[in-house]
């Protein structure tokens, strides 16, 4: 560290924690250590762990979903008489099932993916990527973890208020979120999470672009850091930047809820046949355009720490460097600016004019190529490589394809004419599925394979792994897949039970291939679950650098220590060179010295 | 040991795809239910039945889509495929580190792009202005569309083709759903029901409000789409094909509340014989309800 | 930014100074306010001043006059696009529907101004 | 032992010229700006789109009843707090702590002043008078955009008081990095100012 | 000792039995009559519920806000409430136990009159083929607001209210679809039927207000006497115009 230390004196060190500050190091105490921590690698591992257990419950909650979806209105097993005050009758009521919705979107995007994609991986491997002793800001690295986590018991906790948890969708439009459950806290702590869930985020993209900008390792400029931490960067503006609008229109709505003002409420409301008292003026739409404001980025922030991760994945076991950076580089910036002006899409059909339409129908066909140049990119990387197939990059190879559908699917939505037919139906559910089920969870798999070895100083075992894999890898789209041709019959989303419109009945089939699908896909993390948590204390020990990469997380101890490095790391060159040729081995780490390539 | 653990994968694999095609063929054998009416129409996995005189103008734009995409994905999946073969690790075998040209890819970027401006110059823009803005001239019937929490009401305007006003105060929910009022000179022969009528072959402009929150009025027989937003009324416009006379369905396609899914309607494409048939039906002053 | 003694003394002048116009600019939006002008002129006028205003107290006050790091330049030019594209909202919400889209649901409204206690009871 | 050492946390990164710390209030008042700008934003739609008449028109000014003479008076309040705060910082760098602590202590007061001012003279005069949040969207917005400023006033109260009391401590083992943390409450106060200066005339003059 | 202890428990089972036979003399009041309606018929006809909104309701109703029996004499009116209203004082009445059972069938409620005391299970079923939503828009106690999406659930769903209230009950799905819930703190009330007549049993002698309640009609108060033994007779008018 001399090197960046600023000056000398005796109270030079340790400004932040000058509580701590003392002779010689004393042991913190556990919770010190373990709980309250404020090293980046422990918050890492928290969110890590706190995020698995949420992505397991709505997951869950899906599961239970696809019960009713498969057979409307039949007994649950097991779970059904369980849970009588929950499945009046062991079956599942459309409020319920209504509930169960909104919380499993809520779940797996604010409390499931982003805290993994960002608050895990992106705490845990983005600092010692760019040779950082740790976070910027470490108090408030620890201050995001537990706002998240209150966040995130405010959620849990609505599933057991009087009329059950918020019912009207992730998105909550209003006014069905303002008029529904009135006098009920469900929706109401909803709002009350999220503004949690948005603080949480802030602070954490604060901390994540000082830490970019101030506390990269000398010589690691901005055109030698590994895409992830690109990727990172970019999210962390998305972060910072779309989601205060949210925040805005949470509040509006919790005044809506609890104050009885009219900001989503025009005129004249008449429910169940009763004149509303608001006095009215407000407009619906406006929530829409701050939440997809928000949503839109939002997206992106579910995807581009996923390519990041597979990017490094696949640059690592192609034993090649990724084809095309510079240009990978600018289009994620320019995928990161383009997501704050396309959010319109999602509303062609709300009454939407001429020019609106094309403009942001013309705004979401451009976006579509900076995502073409990145896969497109990773794919030629392929081309010439010496492609290694462990578990790892089996999951980055399976995102190529399944982002490709994903994103492919995306075309026919964001064109308005066929966004007509298509918008809420099956199709738009299958999409944005294909984008972060088998897109960003499987870049989750291949991260969590991948990094597990630096955490713990442990591999994870390999057969297990790929029984995992070909598992998940099967069901997922035996699971996924059948939405499309769900949604080209016109089959609307969030219908408790399809089978009452004759264009439902005849798809009742595809349904259930689903609904069979996704419960396999259930039982398939059974290996994956046994493996993790064997494989922490069970598995094969492993040096600095198991995988042979170049990046300077592999140059740090495994598990690495308190600081991160045993010495300031210096950096020399880009982060993917892989047979260089004239050298021996067939990669180059960037801290090691040597001829530059 | 290595084979072996392999080939015990290879049978779950089997196993799986089995067991998928037996819940494919558990699938088949789904009974119809009855809904009251039977609906006409073909329905199955892809695009359903088309009615409408514009609406293969949507079916267009997604078949030419969806052979883009098919085209583009095998394409790409064969050099995926190419790529995951010939470059597996194997003894003796380097990664080469000269890179590919940037030609190829540039060029499938370009031609990505080029197909995109088409679809969206061509195919989307001016389909979406003959549906946002020209409104049909020759002698449309005009249908008011109501929803609420959770049913579909239709307000039709009678003979003189003119709307009674609407008042929320009055509404009450048995004898007068949309608050008509009375003293309206423009509302005295209008009528509201239950049930959606068109006539074949005659274009129809429907006005789309709603009482209470966002409802989405969806027709997939017709490709039409709209969302009914509350303080608004959004009008669109469709037009029958000739010789569709038939029952179909109407559907709510936004979450609207608890009963979302059984939000639904039936939409009778009428001779013009049932129409003025039906017209007379529920326009004829009710008799007194007399219990058996 | 290093400063000296005399710097700090350079700036404390200008924060003062500073603080003058500020003063100024507030009385002048209030006087120009009660001069009875056109409506849509005075929240020009009222805007405007307050953008000065604002101006100076990000200049002086928040040292942007002295700040050369192109970070924060560019995170607040950034900021400050995303924030026009939100001033797009109302934009493309107030005139951007086809031009048959009717604003109001019904055509008689209540008129009288009841109680609003919300829908609580 | 808890935390490593990190650089850059007092002397400038030589190449970004920043610390961090500074790095960081900039970025989270980049995202206040989207907080507010988002709120400013609501407000023009919902001014814009108000009905002509009914209860739920946008009201003339005068039927508000909103004071220019307490909102300017409070306007005045928050830019002499301003300008204390950067005085504060002013004797911070020419080594003076306790001018710098009566400068602090004068801004709390004066957001005091302030919370004060607009919770006896305005909130609740204003509720009394039934103009409750619900009332129309003018006082909606109205409540809800200066409640929200005055939770912003609250939150620099806490963290200048802590700076006053607690926090000064470390003046004494390190003094520019006290500096440096004042000066990053203070550009978050003037934040908070500048947000003032704008809701002055968009609710009270106009 | 022993014997002190046997006249002591004879003399308790005595008084006990006594006491009992003086309450059940007691307890036996009555209120009977019937609800008459005078007035023009015609403007009071039942008319059909258009009912197109749902395919699968085919049976023909008919609006119940009022239904007269015309074939009573004098001409009586069903689905009223005579309840106690004043009289009882401060005394607690343990809640009835059995459910009372509330039927969603051919999309109308049956029965239209929902009375029941406090903490009175309800218990709802739907004796229909098609989804039904139940909305009760009560204004002390709390608003239920579920559905019922398949013919006889498997067990329907068991409700209670807390608070004396009249309100309204309704189907969001079918929005014709309309009944009145009363609570009563006490068991004195009862609807009136296709006769017209209604009995409250059970009372202790003493002077009592008489509410009579019709959702369209409004209510009437009555002053009865009960004297034990016999039956008081109290009939209402209602002339509606």
């Amino acid at each position: 560290m001399a090197q960046h230390q600023h000056k000398g004196g005796g109270h030079g060190h340790d400004h932040h924690h000058h509580d701590d500050h003392g002779a010689g190091h004393h042991e913190l105490s556990y919770w010190r250590k373990y709980i309250f921590s404020v090293d980046h690698k422990i918050i890492g591992i928290q969110y890590g762990l706190t995020a698995l257990c949420f992505l397991f419950f709505g997951f869950s909650l899906m599961m239970i979903m696809r019960w009713q979806l498969a057979y409307p209105n039949k007994p649950i097993p097991v779970i059904g008489s369980l849970f009588p005050s929950f499945f009046p009758g062991g079956a599942m009521a459309p409020e319920m099932y209504n509930a169960f919705g909104a919380m499993h979107g809520t779940i797996m995007v604010f409390l499931g993916v982003v805290p993994m994609l960002v608050g895990a991986f992106g705490n845990y491997v983005m600092p010692l990527q760019i040779g950082a002793p740790d976070m910027a800001f470490p108090k408030l690295n620890m201050m995001s973890y537990w706002v998240y986590f209150c966040g995130g018991v405010t959620m849990l906790a609505s599933f057991f208020v009087k009329g059950g948890a918020a019912q009207s969708g992730w998105t909550s439009y209003a006014p069905l979120s303002v008029i529904t459950q009135p006098h009920q806290w469900g929706q109401t702590m909803w709002l009350i999470g999220m503004v949690f869930l948005i603080t949480s985020s802030l602070l954490g993209s604060i901390n994540f672009i000082t830490t970019i900008v101030q506390l990269r390792a000398k010589g690691l400029t901005m055109f030698r850091l590994p895409f992830f931490v690109w990727a990172q960067f970019v999210t962390s503006f998305l972060l910072l930047l779309a989601f205060p609008p949210l925040e805005a229109a949470g509040i509006l709505q919790l005044m809506d809820r609890v104050a009885g003002t009219s900001f989503f409420m025009p005129e004249g409301l008449v429910v169940s046949g009763q004149m509303q008292s608001y006095t009215g003026g407000g407009n619906p739409l406006l929530w829409q355009h701050l939440f997809w404001f928000l949503a839109h980025p939002e997206v992106y922030v579910l995807i581009l720490p996923a390519m990041g991760m597979v990017a490094e994945i696949i640059a690592s076991n192609t034993r090649k460097a990724l084809w095309g950076y510079r240009t990978m580089v600018y289009s994620i910036i320019f995928l990161g600016f383009m997501s704050f002006i396309v959010w319109a899409h999602h509303m062609f059909i709300t009454g939407m004019g001429q020019k609106m339409a094309a403009f942001f129908a013309t705004t979401t066909m451009i976006i579509s190529i900076p995502s073409v140049v990145i896969l497109t990119a990773m794919v030629i990387t392929l081309h010439g490589a010496s492609i290694r197939f462990n578990v790892p990059m089996l999951f980055a190879l399976a995102f190529l394809p399944m982002f490709a559908i994903g994103g492919l699917t995306g075309l026919p939505l964001g064109l308005p004419v066929s966004d007509i037919q298509l918008h809420d139906t099956y199709y738009v559910i299958g999409h944005f599925h294909y984008v972060v089920a088998p897109g960003t969870i499987f870049a989750i798999f291949a991260g969590i394979y991948f990094w597990f070895p630096k955490a713990t100083g442990r591999m994870m075992n390999e057969a297990l792994g790929k029984v995992h894999f070909v598992l998940s890898f099967i069901f997922i789209n035996v699971a996924f897949m059948p939405m499309f041709f769900q949604g080209l019959a016109g089959v609307s989303r969030r219908l408790a039970d399809q089978t009452g419109y004759a264009h439902g009945n005849a798809v009742q089939g595809l349904t259930r291939m689903s609904s069979w699908g996704a419960w396999m896909l259930g039982l398939s993390q059974v290996p994956f679950i046994i493996n993790f948590f064997v494989s922490m204390f069970a598995g094969r020990k492993v040096s600095e650098n198991p995988w042979e990469s170049t990046t300077l997380e592999w140059s740090a101890p495994s598990p690495p220590p308190h600081g991160n490095f045993k010495s300031t790391p210096v950096v020399h060159r880009g982060p993917y060179e892989y047979g260089v040729p004239g050298i021996a081995k067939d990669y180059f780490p960037q801290h090691q010295a040597g001829a530059e390539a | 040991m290595r084979r072996c653990s392999w080939r015990i994968f290879l049978a779950v694999v089997f196993g799986c795809v089995v067991l998928g095609q037996t819940s494919v063929l558990r699938a088949q054998a789904v009974a119809p239910k009855d809904t009251g009416v039977k609906i006409d129409g073909e329905y199955g996995p892809f695009l359903p039945t088309d009615i409408s005189v514009d609406g293969y103008q949507v079916d267009r734009l997604i078949n030419v889509l969806h052979v883009f995409m098919i085209g583009l994905f095998v394409g790409w999946g064969l050099f995926f495929a190419f790529c995951l073969v010939k470059y597996r690790q194997r003894p003796g075998h380097r990664a080469n580190s000269v890179l590919i040209k940037a030609k190829p890819s540039k060029y499938l970027e370009i031609a990505v792009a080029i197909f995109e401006a088409v679809l969206l110059f061509g195919f989307s823009i001016p389909v979406w202005a003959r549906v946002k803005s020209e409104f049909p001239t020759d002698d449309p019937m005009r249908v008011r569309v109501v929803a609420e929490q959770f049913a579909w009401n239709f307000h039709y305007p009678g003979a003189d083709k003119k709307f009674g006003k609407l008042n929320p105060k009055i509404i009450d929910l048995v004898k007068n759903p949309l608050g008509r009022m009375d003293d309206d000179p423009a509302g005295k022969d209008d009528f509201v029901s239950g049930e959606f009528h068109v006539i074949e072959g005659r274009s129809v402009v429907v006005e789309i409000l709603s009482k209470d929150v966002i409802h989405s009025f969806f027709v997939p027989v017709l490709r039409v789409k709209q969302d009914a937003i509350p303080g608004m009324r959004i009008p669109i416009w469709f037009k029958t094909k000739e010789k569709t006379a038939g029952a179909y369905e109407i559907g709510c396609a936004q979450l609207c509340g608890n009963n979302h899914f059984s939000m639904r309607a039936v939409m009778h494409v009428d001779t013009p014989e049932q129409y003025a048939a039906w017209v007379k039906k529920v326009t004829a002053p009710p008799e007194e309800f007399k219990e058996d | 930014m290093d400063h000296s003694h005399a710097d700090t003394d350079k700036h404390v002048r200008l924060y003062l100074t500073v603080f003058a116009a500020l003063a100024v600019g507030t009385v002048v939006t209030v006087a120009a306010n009660q001069l009875h002008v056109e409506h849509a002129l005075a929240i020009g006028i009222a805007l405007g001043i307050a953008t000065v205003k604002a101006s100076l107290v990000a200049a002086v006050f928040m040292h942007l006059k002295w700040e050369r790091s192109a970070w924060i330049w560019s995170t607040l030019a950034l900021c400050a696009v995303f924030f026009v594209v939100l001033l797009f909202i109302p934009v493309l919400e107030t005139s951007e529907h086809p031009p048959n889209v009717v604003v109001g649901t019904w055509d008689v409204l209540p008129e009288a101004h009841t109680e609003h206690a919300g829908h609580h009871e | 032992m808890s935390t490593a050492v990190l650089p850059y946390t007092v002397e400038p990164h030589p190449i970004t010229r920043l610390y961090s710390g500074k790095l960081g209030i900039w970025l989270f008042l980049a995202s206040e700006v989207m907080l507010f700008g988002a709120l400013f934003s609501s407000y023009v739609l919902l001014r814009v789109g108000a009905p002509v008449a009914g209860p739920a028109a946008w009201p003339a000014h005068a039927e508000t009843g909103l004071s220019w003479k307490i909102g300017g008076f409070n306007t005045l309040v928050l830019i002499i707090s301003s300008v204390t705060m950067v005085m504060a910082w002013a004797a911070l760098k020419t080594h003076n702590i306790g001018r710098a602590k009566a400068y602090l202590a004068t801004t709390v007061f004066l957001a005091l002043v302030f919370i004060v001012v607009k919770l006896t003279l305005e909130y609740i005069p204003k509720i009394q008078a039934g103009h409750t949040p619900s009332h129309n969207n003018f006082f909606a917005l109205y409540f809800t955009l200066t409640g929200l400023h005055a939770l912003h006033i609250i939150g620099g109260i806490i963290v200048i008081t802590y700076f006053i009391g607690p926090g000064s401590a470390l003046w004494k083992t390190d003094p520019e990095y006290f500096t440096n943390r004042v000066e990053c409450t203070g550009l978050y106060w003037h934040f908070v100012d500048l947000v003032w200066i704008f809701l002055f005339p968009v609710l009270y003059l106009t | 000792m022993q014997k002190t202890f046997r006249y002591g428990v004879l003399c308790a089972f005595a008084a006990t039995l006594g006491l009992a036979g003086v309450v059940r003399a007691a307890d036996d009041g009555v209120i009977k009559g019937k609800v008459i309606f005078k007035g023009d018929t015609d403007k009071f006809k039942r008319s059909p519920i258009d009912t197109s909104k749902d395919a699968n309701c085919k049976k023909p109703i008919g609006s119940w806000d009022v239904i007269l029996n015309k074939k009573t004499d004098p001409i009586t009116i069903k689905n009223v409430v005579v309840s106690i209203k004043e009289g009882l004082g401060d005394k607690k009445f343990p809640p009835k136990t059995e459910p009372f059972k509330l039927t969603q069938k051919d999309c109308q409620y049956d029965p239209h009159i929902i009375a029941v005391m406090e903490d009175q299970p309800v218990k709802i079923l739907n004796g229909d083929d098609t989804n039904h939503n139940i909305h009760f828009l009560p204004k002390k106690n709390t608003e239920e607001n579920f559905s019922q999406p398949q013919k006889d659930e498997v067990t329907g769903k068991e409700l209670k209210f807390k608070l004396e209230e009249p309100f309204k009950v309704k189907c969001d799905v079918h929005p014709w679809m309309g009944a009145h819930v009363l609570v009563f703190t006490h068991p004195y009330f009862a609807v009136t039927g296709d006769d017209g007549t209604f009995e409250l049993k059970g009372l202790p002698p003493g002077k009592y207000v008489v509410e009579a309640w019709h959702e369209k009609f409004g209510t009437m108060k009555a002053d009865v006497e009960v004297a034990a033994g016999k039956p008081a007779e109290k009939d209402f008018t209602f002339e509606p115009k």
